[in-house]
């Protein structure tokens, strides 16, 4: 049904629009949240319920309450009284733009070569976590040791070796 | 338990030239007191405080109390004076001196100190201090550093009465809002006028209350 | 006022009495009292809503401490001019529609600590009270009386027509002006627009 | 005794607070507790700097409930401070107007009935037991506890209370004791059901330790909170049930030996680490022990007058002169000290608050403490307003 | 249907309605039909159960506290959530100027929607689920998480410091609470094999002799139970975890500045968080919907599902008015050093479980690991801090 | 289903596209940040929607490469953020060009 | 062991959720406006005046001597004498409140005023239930509304009204006795004087209560 | 796809909407017709305790709290990995299981490095 994903297209690219426009960085961070949300329903409408759900659940719950936090941590919730984009922001438009502009070109060119949509997969969790242990064992690993290696190196950078008087 | 004497001595020992005088109190309790010259009074207290004897470690209360000025009219003919003497001061005297040459002694306010001994368990040792007068010599030394619990203590004597603690680590008004002007424990402290509703009125509520009508009907009929 | 009643029944119709009446029965019901005790007479108000009155059993022990979700305001005790200020402010952030109980003698007229300096002579100088109780402290089953009579209060009150509650007025004062710490004094004294009385009641002896 | 030092560098430059924490972390947050907040046991406010949730500095404000009792009395005859005296520590109107008798007999040289002593100690004792089961209730109330051990603590209290105002007329505010005795002589049933109420009193005592004492999470979050090492206490002059849970042996009952408190066997329970813990055991322990004076002298109390026929109650004109008078009241130190000049009204009448002076080490508690701690140790203070701020 | 026995006919009887209701409909819309009926359900149970237990609670609080509670209101007093509904409805609606009047009004519809969402997927009856999604427990945290979203938005658009205090405090008792939930459920999947609730549920719904194989039974189910039902009570705030709103503290925590039915909506979308924690417990943990015994079939299964709900509401009821609460630093210390600690050896635990094969020694092993680790972990912590019973000497 | 892997595509393009000019024209440093995570969400939709039409999802790549990739995502959200404090609390401010200023 | 006091804990609150439906004493709610708790014999709230006999204002015992209004702490009292004079129960001459006011909004309830009247006049009343919305109206008592019968006071203090009774019958024997006697001594002196002498009441001891 | 429990999940979705804006519409009218608001610069000044609010409420917060959502982000991230492995678990070989233990042990090795660093103790 294409109504329902232009929704959600709709939905999505208007929340990154506001979160990218909207001068209250607070509101910004709850506009990518919803950004997010469209993004997880896009992932459902694709038929990948697990990965829409656990966008849901990283994203929604756990990066925008990060950002948040950055947020209050920096006192960004303050409008900076010299505005909120950079000196350089049409540079930067244009950048994007452009690669907007190549993107879009590269979809629209190869549009006829890319496969039509198969019947809905029957993939189950139980698939995901065989392929998890399974062949993909390893990223796993890596994985593992790239978030632990995130977080310490997140934690010692916030804590920047602070030394935390006792008591 | 040493006896005001005891005390007197021991502190003259002790901080040479304190200056300590007994202030005998003719009730039946009879808790005699000594007072304090302010000069000494922080070595004295120090003493009191530190003594082995006395170790008098409780400060327990400090009180302020206001002498206003009084007319003292010499003794000439008409004069009934009713005066009684109370710690060797002077009371007010209501009394309608009337050709007579009159002499306005001048009042001060007083510190009264009650301290208690909580090691040895006796007491109470009661010092006083005076003022100079009421209006600007009013400075006396706080003994907040020796005693803490004469902190809040004293910010409320001087919220009230208007002694000035010298070395008090946070004199500020301790009851009244801070931009409030008067001392209003004070014998002459005229309260504000809000008489608006009086049903029973009583004595000066009363008088005070009319005139406060009076006030009010007058700027009424400015308008 | 039967009439009255009559006229506003025939122009506004029968949906608008039983609307009033769901109205008042809610708002009767559902009485939370604000979190807020002042002096002595606090502790016969926290006695109420303790186990041998209950206060509860006319819903209304949920004791807000926000007054953005209380209903009810309980003047209980002295208030003081150096409280007063607080007490009006706290009373405007309330959400309408709002009482006050205005309980013991003190916080209806400075009761006997009215000749004190510091003591404000009643608060229904700065806000208007709904229900005065006399007492000091109240019983708390004086308090519980003043809760029926509050109640009673509600259930009288019109929905519309001249004699609603001010709450319902728009034209009606929202803002009670919370009185400045001045040098000697409260200023103002007292806020004329809830304090009409001049100077009446000043008793004589002659 | 080593000299406290108050010159610390927190009580200087106190309108000066610093932007950021010392540590360089977070902003400093400044919020006022109070006057109305729900665990300020009434109008009372601490101006705390937070630093995240730790508090840096409580600078406590007072006055709110300033209602110039010290004023008035001086204003009005001996007799009529008694009901104000009432509204002093308005959860124990007795104590306080025991204390008021007792300066004023000390200042007149009053001699009281031994009949009238007794019941002033079985009232005493009585406001004691009621003042610490509401102190603990609202202890645990400000730990948030849903009102379960206040509504306890209000329970035994409408007995005590239904005692007071069978033999008062009042619910809390007693008016009773008059210098020279008591107003109204109790009755035989009244001693009887005195009893009775003093005997199913250590039931509900039971009931309190079971529900409280051993609470894992009363004891984390009470055991170490609070600190006050006794001689600070003791150079604060801190007293009651606060100063004896920091170690310190010193109850007027036994100090003083007032009234007839020579009379009774009890025991003066003594805390060992002046915590919000301590404090609240101590004054569990001291309800046991109250409980305890309360059996011996329901058990011996003589009979006779409640009054001394020589006292007078209008027209009461002490000599001048001047006295300090002081008891053992549930919250500590309370003391009158009056000073007559002859005429119908003390010509200066000055209170001395233990509620108050319990707090001049409340910053010093709480400083580095968690706020949530700050309303509990406030609540360990166990102060009541109307004293406070008279 | 006819030879259906009566007592599935009760079980399955809003089943049967529905579809009753629906047959009336083209074919094409029945399945739509079908899920706005479901959608009523929980629409209108949930927070009838909601003003039921308001009114539950209040008179349960009483009854501990030697009183009556809310009586007069209608009859017994049932009436009182009516009457609280009402009045929120006319209450004013005050918006402090300084705030951030959108935020502040999106947040409490938020915290709606989101905790709504959550029952989609609870099945409260045999065959009654919303939703029956393969991913269905993930789809129930995600959903959980985003409700810290709301109490931060309520928090700092209030611009008020005791609601942003509460939210930062809500905020991180809930996300360090959520971790502990997500991993105690996680055990029940590895035996239960399925992400989906009605499989978790089938899973339970067996019996050895009358006795059913609920998790909750087992070694690890236990610990998992416990931790889900302490993880829970901080998910939604309640006491002895109720520190967000915290009174003593922070006035009202988050929704200091909410007044009429914003507030309201907070109150009751914290109740449903309550409800549909307490149901997902009851889901993993107590069969769900099944009989606690086999014998007792015949009653409706929708029946031991709210009954079940109803028996997790009296303990927080009960626990609410039994206990002072935590502070934040204690409850943040209980999540991480106790609580996370045990639920992770809890999975293993779990696994050790299932390589262990039948028979008693998984019992003893398994219990053995878990009291050990409590009762070692517990005193240690109150050790340390030289902590515990004390006794008082005495002067003379 | 009917809606074509291009529209997926040219909604993941376009929210790249936002990303990246979030990411270039805010001063914010966090509002860089989140754009860096609009951008790495673009990519994750393409990673979703190829696993869709590729002829044989049930191999799982472009999933687990998605899940992959949003706990990549998250630890490289986690990282930057706190570098985004540490940098405030040395310069205290998270305004890139101010920053820059400082820096030179 | 861990969690073994919160269990504790949780009995106790137990046993009062369920004994809340078996025992009185867990149960100690007072249901207020129907069920009450009796009112003690001493209790006090607001004073009234006390008057004998039917009419209440020929009844009052009140002599006006203004001494109640002279010691009541707030000052919540306003009396008003009269300018002439009725005699009292016994006899005597006396001056009556041509207004007697109290300020309940003010009152402290301290029974001060009962205490120093020395006419027993002025007593203590029970009833607690006077919460009104009129505070101008209806907080200013006037000796109307406070005269109260002695029969009321009898029925709210019944002890003490039969010690004032005796008292009150005690001095009306003992003043009629001495009347009679100074009249029959005067009678006997003179036939002509008219026997009009006042009789001289009690002067109750100073401080007595 | 009506079939399907997403739409279900719209449903529910928007009755929820509706029962949140539903009664704050009912609200709305309320006060537009009988009780009309009264704001007013007292009224809708921040609440704090009574006293007119100084400072204000958005300042900076200590770390602390980030610190604790980088840990669950950590947590929040492992868990949508052990949740597949959950469900697969049961048909798993041991060497999957110790795979799956490898990883948990790594991030439980952040944890306790975390713990060790004194990142754990609420300041
Ligand atoms: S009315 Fe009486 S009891 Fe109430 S606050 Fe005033 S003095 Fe206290
Ligand atoms: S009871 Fe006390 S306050 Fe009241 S009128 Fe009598 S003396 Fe005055
Ligand atoms: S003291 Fe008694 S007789 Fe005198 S005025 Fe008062 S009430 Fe009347």
């Amino acid at each position: 049904m294409s109504v329902v994903f232009y929704l959600l297209a709709a939905m999505t690219i208007a929340g990154g629009l506001a979160a990218v426009l909207l001068k209250q960085l607070v509101h910004a961070a709850l506009a990518v949240t919803v950004a997010f949300a469209g993004l997880a329903l896009l992932y459902l409408d694709l038929d990948a319920q697990f990965a829409g759900f656990a966008q849901i659940l990283v994203y929604i719950g756990a990066v925008t309450i990060l950002i948040v936090f950055a947020i209050l941590l920096t006192r960004s919730s303050d409008l900076p009284k010299e505005g909120v984009f950079s000196g350089t922001w049409a540079v930067g438009l244009m950048i994007a733009a452009g690669v907007f502009a190549v993107l879009g070109w590269a979809v629209l060119a190869s549009v006829r070569v890319v496969p039509q949509q198969s019947p809905a997969p029957a993939v189950t969790v139980r698939d995901i976590g065989n392929a998890l242990v399974g062949r993909y064992a390893l990223p796993l690993e890596i994985v593992g040791l790239l978030l632990t290696a995130a977080t310490v190196g997140a934690v010692i950078v916030a804590m920047h070796e602070k030394e935390r008087p006792k008591g | 338990m040493k006896t005001v004497e005891e005390i007197k001595a021991a502190i003259e020992a002790a901080v040479p030239g304190a200056g300590v005088e007994i202030v005998l109190n003719p009730g039946p309790a009879a808790q005699h007191s000594l007072r304090l010259a302010p000069e000494s009074a922080l070595a004295v207290a120090t003493f009191l405080r530190d003594d082995a004897d006395l170790a008098l470690d409780h400060l327990s209360n400090v009180t302020g109390v206001d002498w206003p000025d009084k007319e003292i009219a010499e003794k000439v003919k008409v004069t009934r004076t009713v005066a009684k003497t109370v710690d060797g001061v002077e009371q007010q005297v209501e009394e309608t001196v009337e050709e007579t040459r009159k002499r306005v002694e001048p009042g001060c306010l007083e510190v009264v100190y009650h301290l208690f001994s909580v090691a040895k368990k006796h007491g109470p040792v009661v010092l006083r201090m005076r003022t100079e007068n009421r209006s600007d010599r009013v400075e006396l030394p706080s003994m907040t550093h020796i005693w803490r619990s004469a902190d809040f203590q004293e910010r409320e004597i001087f919220d009230l009465y208007g002694v000035v603690f010298k070395g008090h680590p946070d004199l500020r008004r301790l009851l009244m809002w801070d931009e409030f002007k008067d001392h209003p424990m004070r014998k002459d402290y005229v309260e504000p006028d809000d008489y608006e509703y009086e049903p029973t009125p009583h004595d000066h509520v009363l008088a005070r209350a009319q005139e406060h009508q009076k006030k009010i009907e007058a700027a009424g009929n400015k308008e | 006022m039967d009439e009255n009643l009559k006229i506003e029944l025939g122009k506004q119709g029968i949906v608008v009495t039983t609307l009033q009446e769901l109205y008042n029965w809610g708002r009767r019901s559902s009485v939370w009292p604000m979190n807020f005790g002042l002096a002595c007479c606090a502790i016969e108000m926290i006695a109420t809503t303790m186990a041998r009155y209950d206060l509860a059993r006319f819903g209304a022990e949920v004791f807000r401490p926000s007054p953005r979700q209380a209903d009810l305001m309980i003047i209980s005790g002295t208030v003081t001019k150096k409280m007063a200020p607080q007490v009006v402010r706290l009373y405007n952030q309330m959400a309408e529609p709002r009482y006050v109980i205005a309980m013991g003698a003190c916080a209806i007229s400075g009761g006997p600590f009215k000749q004190g300096y510091n003591v404000l002579k009643g608060i229904d100088r700065y806000i208007p009270v709904d229900v005065h109780i006399p007492g000091c402290p109240p019983r708390p089953e004086a308090l519980l009386q003043a809760f029926i009579a509050l109640q009673k209060k509600i259930d009288g009150q019109h929905l519309t027509g001249e004699d609603r509650p001010r709450f319902l007025d728009a034209e009606a004062q929202g803002e009670f002006p919370v009185p400045e710490q001045g040098e000697h004094d409260l200023v103002p004294t007292s806020n004329k627009g809830v304090w009409p009385i001049k100077i009446q009641g000043l008793g004589t002896r002659d | 005794m080593n000299v406290v030092d108050t010159k610390s560098e927190k009580h200087e430059g106190w309108n000066l607070p610093p932007a950021v924490a010392p540590d360089g972390e977070g902003e400093l947050l400044e919020v006022s507790m109070g006057p109305h907040h729900p665990s300020t046991h009434g109008v009372f406010r601490m101006d705390v700097t937070l630093d995240g949730e730790r508090v840096i500095r409580l600078k406590p404000v007072f006055g709110y409930l300033h209602r110039n009792h010290e004023k008035l009395a001086e204003g009005q005859t001996y007799l009529a401070s008694i009901p104000y005296t009432d509204r002093l520590d308005y959860i124990c109107s007795l104590t306080n107007n025991w204390a008021y008798a007792l300066a004023v007999e000390k200042l007149a040289g009053q001699e009281v009935p031994e009949r009238a002593e007794y019941v002033r100690v079985i009232l005493g004792e009585l406001t004691r037991v009621q003042n610490h089961a509401l102190a603990v209730g609202f202890l645990l109330q400000d730990m948030g506890a849903s009102g379960t051990p206040l509504m306890y603590g209000f329970r035994e209290r409408e007995e005590i209370l239904d005692l007071f105002e069978t033999l008062t007329g009042s619910r809390m505010m007693c008016n009773y004791m008059r210098f020279g005795g008591c107003r109204v002589d109790p009755t035989a049933e009244w001693l009887e059901r005195a009893r009775k109420i003093v005997a199913k009193l250590p039931k509900f005592v039971d009931e309190f330790e079971a529900l409280l004492i051993g609470n894992e999470i009363l004891i984390a979050r009470t055991q170490g909170t609070g600190i006050l090492p006794p001689d600070l206490a003791v150079n604060a002059g801190v007293t009651g049930p606060v100063l004896r849970a920091s170690g310190v042996n010193y109850d007027l009952r036994k100090v003083d030996r007032y009234s007839i408190y020579d009379r009774f066997d009890f025991k003066v329970p003594l805390g060992e680490h002046g915590d919000v813990y301590d404090r609240f055991m101590i004054r569990l322990l001291e309800l046991r022990q109250s409980l305890r004076i309360l059996e011996q002298a329901l058990k011996d109390i003589p009979g006779g007058p409640v009054m001394d026929p020589k006292a007078k109650i209008r027209n009461f004109r002490p000599k001048p002169g001047e006295a300090y008078g002081r008891i053992e009241a549930p919250k500590g130190e309370l003391g009158f000290y009056l000073i007559s000049d002859g005429g119908p009204n003390p010509y200066r009448y000055r209170v001395r608050p233990p509620s108050l002076i319990n707090l001049t080490i409340l910053e010093d508690m709480c400083l580095g403490q968690n706020v949530a701690d700050v309303v509990l140790i406030l609540g360990s203070v166990d102060i009541v307003l109307g004293e406070v701020d008279r | 249907m006819a030879t259906t026995p009566f007592s599935t006919q009760l079980d399955q009887i809003f089943v049967l309605l529905r579809d009753w209701l629906v047959g009336y409909l083209p074919a094409a819309y029945r399945p739509a039909a079908g899920a706005v009926l479901g959608v009523l359900g929980i629409i209108s149970v949930f927070p009838a159960l909601f003003a039921l237990t308001t009114v539950f609670e209040r008179k349960g609080l009483g009854r501990m506290q030697n009183r009556f509670g809310p009586n007069r209101v209608g009859p017994y007093g049932f009436f009182q959530p009516v009457a609280d509904g009402i009045k929120a409805l006319i209450k004013e609606d005050v918006i402090p100027f300084r705030a951030d009047g959108v935020v502040h009004f999106v947040a409490p519809i938020v915290l709606l929607v989101t905790v709504f969402m959550g029952f989609a997927v609870l099945p409260v009856g045999r065959n009654m689920v919303l939703a029956d999604m393969d991913s269905g427990l993930l789809f129930f945290f995600a959903m959980g998480a985003a409700t810290e979203l709301s109490v931060f938005m309520a928090g700092w658009s209030s611009r008020n410091k005791y609601s942003l205090l509460g939210a930062m405090r809500g905020i991180a008792q809930m996300i360090s609470y959520e971790v502990v939930l997500l991993l105690s459920a996680v055990s029940i999947v590895m035996i239960g094999g399925s992400l989906s609730l009605s499989k978790i549920v089938e899973a339970q719904n067996s019996y050895t002799g009358i006795f059913p194989h609920w998790y909750v039974f087992t070694p690890w189910g236990l610990a998992g139970f416990l931790m889900f039902g302490v993880a829970a009570t901080a998910e939604t705030n309640r006491c002895p975890f109720d520190l967000p709103e915290g009174e003593s503290e922070i006035v009202a925590g988050y929704f200091t500045e909410y007044s009429g039915f914003k507030f309201a909506i907070f109150f009751i979308g914290e109740y449903l968080a309550m409800f549909s924690l307490s149901g997902m417990a009851t889901t993993l943990f107590l069969g769900g919907w099944s009989a606690p015994l086999s014998i007792l079939n015949f009653i409706p299964s929708w029946i031991w599902f709210f009954g079940k709900v109803m028996i997790f509401i009296f303990v927080f009821i009960w626990v609410r008015g039994t206990l002072p609460r935590l502070r934040q630093d204690q409850l943040m210390n209980f999540a991480w050093k106790f609580v996370l600690p045990l639920s992770l050896v809890n999975l293993i635990v779990t696994a050790l479980w299932r390589f262990m094969g039948e028979g008693w020694l998984r019992w003893v092993v398994s219990t053995a690991i878990l009291a050990a680790f409590y009762v070692l972990v517990g005193r240690a912590s109150f050790r340390r801090k030289n902590i515990g019973l004390r006794s008082y000497r005495y002067a003379e | 289903m009917t809606t074509p892997l291009a529209c997926y595509l040219l909604v993941a393009a376009l929210l790249f596209a936002i990303g990246l000019a979030g990411a270039l024209v805010r001063r914010n440093a966090i509002m860089v940040l989140i754009g860096i995570e609009l951008m790495l969400n673009a990519a994750n939709l393409n990673l979703i929607a190829f696993w869709r039409f590729e002829p044989h999802p049930e191999a799982l790549t472009g999933m687990m490469f998605a899940i992959f990739s949003i706990a990549v995502a998250a630890a490289e959200a986690a990282v930057g953020l706190g570098l985004v404090i540490s940098i405030y609390r040395h310069t205290n401010t998270t305004d890139l060009d101010k920053m820059n200023r400082m820096k030179g | 062991m861990l969690g073994e006091g919160i269990l504790k804990g949780l009995a106790e609150t137990a046993k009062n959720f369920f004994g809340s439906y078996v025992s009185k004493e867990r149960l100690t709610t007072v249901q207020y406006p129907e069920e009450r708790i009796p009112t003690v014999e001493n209790a006090r709230v607001f004073p009234f005046l006390v008057y004998d006999g039917p009419d209440w204002e020929a009844g009052l015992r009140c002599v006006s001597c203004q001494i109640c209004e002279k010691e009541c702490p707030p000052k919540c009292i306003f009396i008003e004498k009269s300018k002439d004079k009725k005699p009292d129960f016994v006899g005597k001459m006396q001056f009556y409140p041509v207004r007697f006011d109290i300020d309940t909004s003010v009152c402290m309830s301290c029974q001060i005023c009962v205490e120093v009247c020395p006419f027993d006049a002025i007593r203590m009343n029970t009833g607690f239930e006077l919460a009104t919305g009129d505070r101008f109206g209806g907080l200013l008592l006037d000796r109307k509304h406070l005269a109260h019968s002695n029969e009321y006071y009898h029925s709210i203090h019944p002890t003490e009204a039969a010690e004032v009774d005796a008292r009150r019958a005690e001095e009306k024997a003992a003043a009629e006795a001495k009347a009679k006697a100074a009249a029959e001594a005067a009678a006997a002196k003179a036939a002509a004087a008219p026997a009009a002498a006042p009789a001289p009441t009690k002067q109750p001891a100073e401080g007595g209560s | 796809m009506s079939s399907s429990p997403y739409f279900s999940l719209a449903v529910l979705f928007v009755a929820a909407l509706a029962f949140g804006l539903g009664p704050l519409g009912l609200a709305w009218l309320w006060a537009r017709f009988y009780s009309p608001r009264k704001p007013n610069p007292t009224k809708n000044s921040i609440y704090e305790c009574g006293l007119v609010s100084k400072g204000d409420a958005w300042v900076r917060f200590r770390p602390a709290y980030y610190l604790y959502a980088i840990i669950f982000l950590i947590f929040d991230v492992e868990a949508v990995f052990l949740l597949p492995f959950a469900v697969a678990f049961s048909g798993l070989s041991a060497a999957a299981c110790i795979a799956m233990l490898v990883f948990v042990l790594l991030l439980v090795e952040g944890l306790a490095w975390a713990w060790a660093k004194g990142i754990l103790t609420w300041a």
